[in-house]
């Protein structure tokens, strides 16, 4: 990809001095103006990747580039705030990232006042509340956070975060909390931000939905791993890794595929099977069509990396390998 | 109570003060010295009413002419309470070893003696220098057979609850804290006491203790608190006595002998020693601190025998006269100059301002520091007060680094001891030589004195001498004696008769030098009516508590059983 | 602007706290107790003088007398009157409850906000040694304290101080704990904040309300201390203070029946204590909204 | 006889900053064997009428109206009664699944004192049945001995679904239950109250802000706003065509992946949910309705039936209802 | 999971006794340089006894080597003499030991029906009785304990003579079995009526806010959805939950009540642990008070450590982490 807004390469992050290998090896670039749904269950990683995107969480290896500049551990001070603002994040829950003791206008102004953003400080958060759909602006700067309803806050929120025109937003679930009547409006504007500044964004979600709605690309991620990644298109149409069919199979918003309920719970980043990590939910290996196809043993014992199999998508998968070739 | 339930007449003691040790080589409290007299007999006794030299266990003696040598004639038939013989060889054994160990309790009298068993009951001692003390022993005679045994190298270590002694009770029990029981030696050699036993029994509070005498749960109580003592002395069946025993209360004042200390320099012109005397008004501390109880004395107590004070002259006394010290201290240079109301030393400079050391322990030194740092500041003498514990005090007593400080003393019958407390020798130059010279005064001429009234064996000129000594001591006001103190006491009268004032007329009637009292007491025949069942008050108070037990285990119970039923 | 907002809402929320204690009935009687005595404490000098009590003036006095038209709450064994004591009383207890609770809440703070906030090392040393703190038992620890030290209203500031740090130190920190787990300091690191940027904008300002009223809870329990340890003869003897009034009283004044040398200290402190107490529990459930009612 | 009927059900919280009027005038009634799907946004009411149904209400909330469970009024019941109807008549699995668990006991015991408070099965048998719950809801039966935190989120889901059929209720109420799960779990219990309700024909209100999970579930449903149900019918007829026009966004909110129509192009819903204490005059709707008319500010609509589906009961709360389908 | 649980917990009451050791050590010598001098100050000791005394309350040698001995004396399970008397500073606290655990013992049983009333209160939060109770509870959580002890002596055992005024038994009584229980109960109901006052009230309020904080969990809703009696939810559901403040407030306290006895025991003569460190801050007798200041700890010390091995029992979840 020419000129990545972001860049990681072979990511980890471990928690619990290494034994939780929560992030294990990941690799992403993210394009100018596009957006990257980064999908999978809960607790395989998500999360965590994309805060130590921003230096929330350090990097037991690999590293992270925005607009080829360094971040995360890798990075220092001054520097490190530069790039910095160029990375924004907003998180899942509205109401827990805004601290009930600041104003909108104090929530909004933090950001342009850590970086020392020159310009009519008023002006800008004005403009920015604007921009995300809270208008007169005038109506919310001396709010509180609890007299909002969870969809203004997390415009509140994109509004902090877009004030400091980053190249790169990061959404961790933002609409998991919310309503489902507001839902829609939010992907809105988030992809309205991408249209008018070409932003880029990679969000995190669960929901394949959301994925549909706004991404560009999807990527799934299952236990610390990207498993597929592609364009949103192939990859919800035509999934080729078995645990992105599963997943897709039992959301309700598909419909047509023959529900795949994965047994057993879910998987412990602390003990990350051999083989493909995949395996012993894997109902190619659970219904003997691995071992038809002869790689029973290779699914069990041999990881493996992402590989091409049409343009831009990737899956790692050795039942898939074994077909396409 | 003094009840003779289960067949045995108890006598009860309210205390404040614990023994410390019931070892006569450790112990330092006056309840272990009560402890001692009932205990250990002597060999001479001391009369009740005068202190007057009586045949103890010794029946007589006889004197050699240099007057150096006393032989004691033992009564026949002694017995320890332990059934053991008590013989000469019991006497000459705690004289010696007293004499080589220096036990401390002892030493005064034995340190120049030297006794020899002549026989089973006769004895011979024998003093290095004329010593007017003899032929009064007073010396606590120890059972050898139970004190020269494994404790003789470790004497001090031993714990002394064998309870075996000559005296007419001896120890039973000692629960610290508590109580201490004595019971009657029934080889005492004035015969068995008509009581069975003693308990002395500790209370923090004195208030406590009274209400305990007049419930009738004490006989009799030692140190009431001054406050109650009137009212007490009108309660019926209760009488007070304020014991005196020569014991005094004073201020004492750094006279750095020798250069020692860092005593205020202006404690060294004895104008202002005698301008400080004048600024405090005796008469009202013993009104209104001691509520009169003692003796309005000014003159150092050396004895309980009052024959040993003199008379001072008016001109001698230096009275309250708040305005003749200031004139006093205006006259030799000592003036306000900067006008915050306090003097400075002559021709300007450092303030008089006294470091004032207040005692914790007792009930007094509170009342008694805000009116003399009060009556100082009324003639320009200001002053900074710090409290400390004995310990403390007695740290900073010894270094000298004191202005001022109230304490007091209590004499022994002999003079002797408490004059020597104010000569050269006993001041304390070196930590580890500590001297009772608390005030840092002493001279040469008083020194002199000293030595003579100490090898004077004619009684009145001793007397003499000591009057002599006491007036020279007075005269420098190292230390201004502000009152004699009394033992405050009280018992009741319905329990037991005999009971002693020692001296009589004057003194207390427990805790006196010898304790005569004890040994004298009669159950008086109708009492021991409630023997010792409990009264209706106590009855409810138990049957409530009980309910209230009752209540918590029942209470507790369904408790358990309620979340029993959800265990698995 | 900004200072504007902050300062408007600041003033809003404690206008909006207070008016929620104003409904509480029985916290409002508490303050009005609690000014009462500040104010007697302040104006102590002002209707009366030391002197009057000194007990060099005194001497004319009954003593020991029980209250009259000339001596409101009687007199002591020195004829001082227990009033002017009482009152003079308060000036102590109440100062050394303030500034002891004073040392003992920047104390705890500072040791909770070191520990919560920087973690790791610094926290496991500093907690070890508050849990070293709070197991070794307060009242004798600070009864050797006060005979070691020079006797004064200092040293007894001091010895509460030191001894009772640690339970607000372990609140404190907790509360720190979580704050910093709060999505919004995280969203505020995101952000690019320095460490100085999340303690003083979000971590301070959200433990102050907890330092309010852990501050206003802990002056009873300095003001107890003091009481007590004035009562085992540790406190400064040259000043009144109600603990001192009780320990003079002793049982003798009990036996004695002189009630009004033992009662009104006590009902002092009871009333200071009590009213410190109610308030304190208001202010924290007006400010801690965990507590307001559901 | 139907399970539950609920006759103009008004339901009035009293709070401290005034009264919440949280639930306001709603019918509704299920069936025997019949599964009814109850959907809108937060704060709607949906909770409240689950609460509502076993006289669980916080004291002072205010209630009109009537509850029959199985033809009797709840709320005339003495309290001996009550307590005997709860968990036989009607059992709810909670909303908050990871809290409604007692986390100090043994999760067997707590499926255990349901049976023992209504003596379900003799105490000799009780561990028994225990372990058969569990195993229905494909749970070891020797999970019995472990504690809720030894337990993933789904694993308590099912043991609250456990809990619930401990009774053998005759209807069962899903206070939201798989709202705090991750999709895969979600799939598993989902299944597993289908199949329960397959096999032993329990009635069962379902309750959930998202549509497209009920339409799988549910043969019936009912959507709420504000306190009142503004649409109920048959759920396919409802979430294919739907009448009213927040039915229509709720609906919109979960696009149909594939669905070129939705591709990067999210629908959603302007402005915000009601304030329940401060509701909007007239339709409650209408602030947030982009086919608002000037009656709906002051009319207040109340459900009429839909033309193609009056039959089957389809009825929708708004003025266009039955007028104009344009 | 669960013997490391214990074990961390062992270790880290272990690490707090040594602190407390050192800390203790330290805490007195620097008191005082030579205890011996002030002991026995003017009473003629000649330097080899003072040498000898020296040693033998190990103050010779450098602080470390002082240290040193002092550790291995402990370990013997010695505390050294008291300057007092000179007696074993072991018999000194044994004597006092069984006076504080009657009567401690029995006032913390009394107070800690201040739970119950607690527990009550918080389920009705608001009620009459929780106003009437917390009030009540917050008024004596306010007075002095000494002071109660005072206005009690004078109103049940000075004015109406209900109780003895002091001590542990009758004075010289040779009751013995049934009686002198009897006997010491009627000695200890005051000054354990005392205590009760002093601590109920603290009791109550920490069991209260502790059921309040249950009142909004989840699991009692689903509780009384099953059906259960008002009363039983409380009981079964909403106290178990509520314990562990409780009890850990019952170790902290443990230790406050043994010394918040020490001016109670000292106003009733109680020859307890109370009224023997008072005695020995008057000394001040150092090795009793470090003895007594040493017990004390570790006796709130492996209070705490009951307490957090009955966290384990009652909460589950806290041997999981
Ligand atoms: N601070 C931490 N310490 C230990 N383990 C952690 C920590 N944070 C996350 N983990 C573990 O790392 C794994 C990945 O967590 P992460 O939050 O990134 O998952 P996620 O995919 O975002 O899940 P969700 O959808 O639930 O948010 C999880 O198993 C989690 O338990
Ligand atoms: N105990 C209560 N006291 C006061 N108001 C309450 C109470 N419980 C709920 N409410 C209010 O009543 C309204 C309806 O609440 P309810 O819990 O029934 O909503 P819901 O539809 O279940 O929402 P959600 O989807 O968030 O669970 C809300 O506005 C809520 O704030
Ligand atoms: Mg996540
Ligand atoms: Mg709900």
């Amino acid at each position: 990809m020419a000129d990545p807004v972001l860049r990681a390469q072979h990511v980890q992050v471990r928690f619990d001095a290494g034994r939780v290998r929560a992030v294990d090896t990941v690799s992403l670039e993210v394009g100018r103006g596009e957006v990257v749904a980064l999908v999978g269950e809960s607790g395989c990683g998500k999360t965590t990747l994309i805060r130590s995107v921003v230096g929330l969480e350090p990097l037991a290896a690999g590293s992270v580039e925005v607009e080829g500049r360094p971040i995360g551990s890798s990075g220092k001070g001054r520097a490190l705030r530069a790039v910095r603002r160029r990375v924004q994040m907003i998180f899942q829950d509205p109401t827990g990232a805004l601290n009930p003791r600041h104003s909108i206008y104090e929530a909004v102004a933090e950001g342009l006042r850590i970086h020392k953003v020159k310009g009519d400080e008023a002006a800008l958060v004005s403009d920015a509340l604007a921009a995300a759909g809270l208008r007169p602006p005038e109506r919310y700067l001396r709010r509180f956070p609890h007299e909002l309803s969870g969809g203004q806050k997390q415009r509140v929120l994109i509004a902090a975060a877009m004030a400091l025109q980053p190249a790169l937003l990061l959404a961790d679930e933002p609409v998991a909390s919310l309503d489902a009547s507001i839902r829609g409006e939010i992907l809105a504007l988030m992809r309205s931000y991408v249209e008018r500044d070409g932003v880029s964004i990679v969000a995190v979600t669960h929901d394949l939905g959301l994925a549909w709605n706004i991404a560009d690309r999807v990527a799934v991620m299952y236990l610390g791993r990207i498993v597929e990644v592609g364009p949103a298109e192939a990859v919800l149409r035509s999934p080729q890794h078995p645990y992105t069919r599963a997943l897709l199979s039992v959301v309700p918003e598909t419909g047509h595929l023959e529900q795949q309920i994965l047994t057993g719970e879910t998987p412990d980043p602390s003990k990350v099977p051999s083989g493909c990590r995949f395996h012993p939910r894997c109902p190619v290996v659970a219904s003997g069509e691995a071992a038809r196809l002869g790689i029973e043993d290779r699914c069990r014992g041999v990881d493996l990396e992402l590989e091409v199999v049409a343009e831009g998508h990737e899956v790692a998968c050795h039942a898939v390998s074994v077909r396409s070739t | 109570s003094g009840s003779s339930g289960g067949g045995t007449v108890t006598l009860t003691v309210g205390v404040t003060q614990d023994v410390d040790s019931p070892n006569v080589t450790v112990g330092y409290t006056v309840a272990a010295y009560e402890l001692w007299n009932l205990q250990y007999a002597t060999l001479t006794d001391k009369a009740a009413d005068d202190f007057a030299t009586i045949p103890g266990l010794a029946s007589t003696w006889d004197a050699s002419d240099d007057g150096l040598t006393y032989t004691y004639h033992l009564r026949e038939g002694l017995k320890w309470s332990d059934g053991q013989p008590l013989t000469a060889e019991d006497v000459a054994w705690t004289v010696n070893t007293s004499r080589d160990q220096e036990w401390y309790n002892h030493s005064s009298v034995t340190a120049n003696l030297d006794a020899v068993a002549l026989d089973d009951v006769t004895v011979q001692i024998t003093s290095a220098v004329p010593d007017p003390k003899l032929p009064t022993m007073d010396v606590y005679i120890l059972p050898k057979h139970i004190w020269e045994g494994p404790a003789a190298d470790d004497v001090t270590a031993f714990d002394a609850l064998d309870g075996v002694g000559s005296g007419p009770f001896t120890l039973k029990e000692w629960k610290p804290g508590q109580e201490w029981t004595m019971v009657a030696n029934p080889n005492y050699w004035q015969g068995q006491p008509k009581i069975d036993q003693v308990v002395f029994r500790v209370y923090t509070e004195g208030g406590a203790m009274v209400t305990a005498l007049e419930k009738g749960e004490l006989d009799a109580a030692n140190d009431i608190p001054a406050e109650l003592f009137a009212d007490l002395g009108t309660q019926p069946n209760i009488v007070t006595v304020a014991g005196a025993q020569g014991g005094f209360t004073e201020l004492a004042m750094n006279g750095m002998a020798g250069g020692i200390g860092d005593g205020h320099p202006a404690l060294l012109d004895l104008n202002v020693r005698h301008a400080v005397a004048m600024a405090i008004d005796r008469q009202q501390l013993f009104d209104r601190v001691a509520l009169g109880i003692g003796l309005p004395l000014t003159v150092l107590g050396v004895s309980p025998d009052q024959e040993w004070l003199p008379e001072i002259p008016d001109a001698e006394k230096l009275g309250y006269d708040p305005e003749a010290a200031k004139a006093l201290l205006e006259d030799n240079g000592y003036k306000d100059t900067d006008g915050d109301g306090i003097r400075e030393m002559p021709g300007g400079g450092e303030p008089l301002v006294f470091r004032y050391a207040e005692r914790s322990e007792g009930t007094q030194g509170a009342a008694i520091r805000e009116l003399i740092t009060g009556w100082l500041k009324e003639v320009g003498i200001g002053t900074e007060v710090s409290v400390y514990d004995d310990t403390q005090l007695g740290d900073i007593i010894y270094a000298g680094t004191y202005d001022l400080f109230v304490w007091g003393w209590t004499p022994f019958v002999d003079p002797d001891p408490m004059l020597s407390y104010f000569t050269c020798d006993q001041v304390t130059y070196d930590a580890d030589e500590a001297g009772y010279n608390d005030a840092n005064w002493c001279s040469p001429e008083y020194d002199a004195l000293y030595v003579q009234q100490n090898q004077e064996l004619d009684h009145a000129k001793r007397v003499e001498l000591v009057h002599e000594m006491i007036r020279m001591f007075n005269t420098q006001s190292t230390y201004v004696v502000l009152y004699h103190d009394a033992d405050t006491q009280a018992y009741r009268t319905d329990r037991f008769t005999g009971w002693l004032q020692q001296p009589k007329g004057t003194g207390p009637v427990i805790f006196s030098n010898s304790s005569p009292t004890y040994f004298n007491l009669t159950p008086i025949e109708s009492s021991g009516s409630d023997d010792g069942g409990l009264g209706t008050g106590a009855l409810i108070a138990i049957i409530a508590g009980a309910v209230v037990l009752v209540g918590l285990i029942v209470f507790f119970a369904m408790r358990s059983r309620s979340s029993r039923e959800d265990r698995e | 602007m900004s200072a504007a907002v902050a300062w408007a809402r600041r003033r809003a929320s404690a206008a909006d706290a207070w008016r929620r204690l104003r409904r509480d009935r029985l916290a409002m009687t508490a303050l009005i107790v609690l000014v009462a005595f500040v104010v007697m404490a302040l104006i102590a000098p002002l209707v009366s003088d030391r002197a009057d009590f000194d007990a060099i003036n005194t001497g004319g006095n009954p003593t020991n007398s029980s209250p009259s038209g000339q001596f409101v709450l009687g007199t002591d064994g020195l004829g001082r009157s227990m009033a002017l004591q009482v009152m003079w009383g308060a000036r102590i207890s109440l100062l050394v409850g303030f500034s002891a609770t004073v040392l003992m809440i920047v104390l705890g703070v500072v040791v909770g906000l070191a520990a919560g906030f920087f973690g790791g090392w610094i926290d496991a040393v500093l907690m070890r040694i508050t849990d070293w703190f709070m197991v070794i038992p307060f009242l004798p620890l600070a009864i050797v304290l006060a005979s070691v030290l020079e006797r004064g209203v200092g040293t007894i500031v001091l010895v509460i101080g030191i001894t009772s740090w640690p339970s607000t130190a372990r609140l404190i920190r907790s509360q720190v704990l979580s704050i910093r787990e709060r999505l919004y300091v995280d969203r505020a690191r995101a952000l690019g904040a320095g460490k100085g940027h999340i303690i003083g904008r979000h971590i301070l300002p959200n433990v102050t309300p907890l330092i309010l009223a852990n501050t206003t809870l802990a002056v009873p329990i300095a003001i107890l201390t003091e009481t007590t340890l004035s009562f085992l003869g540790l406190g400064d003897p040259t000043q009144v203070s109600w603990g001192g009034l009780l320990e003079r009283a002793g049982t003798t004044a009990v036996k004695a029946g002189y009630w009004w040398e033992y009662l009104p200290p006590g009902v002092g402190i009871v009333l200071v204590v009590l009213a410190f107490t109610i308030i304190g529990r208001a202010v924290e459930e007006v400010l801690d909204p965990r507590l307001r009612a559901r | 006889m139907s399970v539950l009927e609920l006759h103009d059900l008004c339901v009035t919280y009293r709070t401290e900053g005034g009264k919440v009027p949280a639930v306001r005038g709603v019918n509704l009634t299920i069936e025997e064997g019949d599964t009814v799907g109850l959907a809108g946004e937060s704060g709607c009411g949906k909770s409240t009428i689950a609460a509502a149904v076993l006289r669980l209400l916080p004291k002072g909330t205010r209630v009109t109206g009537k509850v029959l469970l199985n033809g009797e009024d709840v709320y005339s019941m003495k309290p001996g009664r009550l307590r005997a109807v709860r968990w036989t008549g009607a059992a709810i699995v909670f909303q908050g699944a990871l809290h409604s668990l007692n986390p100090v006991r043994r999760v067997g015991l707590q499926i255990e004192e349901a049976l023992r408070l209504h003596q379900t099965v003799p105490v000799g048998k009780m561990a028994a049945r225990v372990d058969d719950l569990l195993e229905r809801v494909g749970l070891p039966g020797a999970h019995a001995s472990r504690y809720p935190h030894q337990m993933s989120g789904g694993q308590r889901q099912r043991v609250l679904i456990a809990l619930a059929l401990a009774c053998d209720p005759q209807l069962l109420i899903a206070d939201e239950p798989t709202t705090a799960l991750d999709v895969m779990v979600q799939a598993q219990v989902l299944a597993l109250l289908e199949e329960l309700q397959r096999e032993r024909g329990l009635s069962l209100l379902f309750i959930t802000h998202d549509l497209s999970v009920l339409t799988h579930t549910c043969r019936r449903l009912a959507v709420m706003y504000a306190g009142r149900i503004v649409e109920e019918g048959l759920s396919a007829e409802v979430f294919a065509r739907p009448e009213h026009p927040y039915t229509r966004a709720l609906a919109a909110a979960f696009p149909t992946i594939g669905d070129t129509a939705s591709r990067m192009n999210p629908q959603g819903l302007p402005g915000d949910p009601p304030d329940p204490s401060a509701l909007p005059t007239g339709c409650p709707f209408h602030p947030r309705c982009d086919r608002a008319v000037d009656e709906c500010a002051t009319a207040d609509v109340t459900l009429r039936p839909v033309a193609d589906g009056a039959a089957a009961g389809w009825r929708a709360a708004c003025v266009h209802v039955g007028v104009d389908r344009g | 999971m669960r013997a490391t649980f214990i074990l961390r917990k062992l270790a880290g009451a272990v690490s707090t006794l040594a602190f407390v050791v050192v800390f203790n050590f330290f805490l007195f010598r620097v008191v005082n340089k030579n205890p011996v001098d002030s002991m026995f100050r003017g009473r003629n000791l000649t330097a080899s006894q003072k040498a000898e005394l020296t040693r033998k309350f190990h103050l010779d040698g450098s602080k470390w080597d002082q240290f040193v001995g002092y550790v291995r004396q402990l370990l013997r399970g010695d505390l050294g003499l008291s300057f007092k008397g000179n007696r074993p500073v072991v018999d000194v606290i044994a004597e006092a030991l069984w006076p504080t655990i009657l009567l401690v013992g029995f006032s913390t049983l009394l107070a800690m029906l201040g739970i119950g009333l607690g527990y009550r209160a918080g389920w009705r939060r608001g009620s009459r009785f929780d106003t009437t109770s917390t009030s009540l509870s917050m008024l004596t959580y306010s007075m002095p304990e000494f002071w109660i002890g005072m206005v009690l002596l004078g109103i049940f055992a000075a004015k109406l003579g209900w109780f003895p005024v002091g001590g542990l038994e009758d004075p010289g009584s040779t009751a013995t079995g049934f009686s002198k229980l009897l006997d010491q109960f009627h000695h200890m109901l005051l000054p354990a009526i005392v205590l009760a006052i002093a601590y109920v009230g603290e009791y109550m309020i920490v069991a209260r806010s502790a059921m309040i904080e249950t009142l909004r969990e989840d699991y009692l809703q689903l509780a009384r959805a099953k059906g259960m009696r008002d009363d039983d939810v409380r009981r079964k559901h909403a106290v178990p939950n509520a314990r562990l403040p409780v009890v850990s407030l019952s170790a902290i306290n443990f230790g406050f009540v043994v010394s918040g006895a020490i001016a109670v025991e000292s106003i009733f003569s109680w020859p307890g642990i109370g009224q023997a460190t008072y005695i020995a801050i008057r000394g001040p007798d150092l090795p009793v008070l470090q003895g007594l200041f040493l017990l004390i700890s570790a006796a709130v010390i492996v209070a705490n450590l009951i307490a957090d091995l009955l966290y384990g029992r009652l909460d589950p979840r806290v041997v999981g982490r």
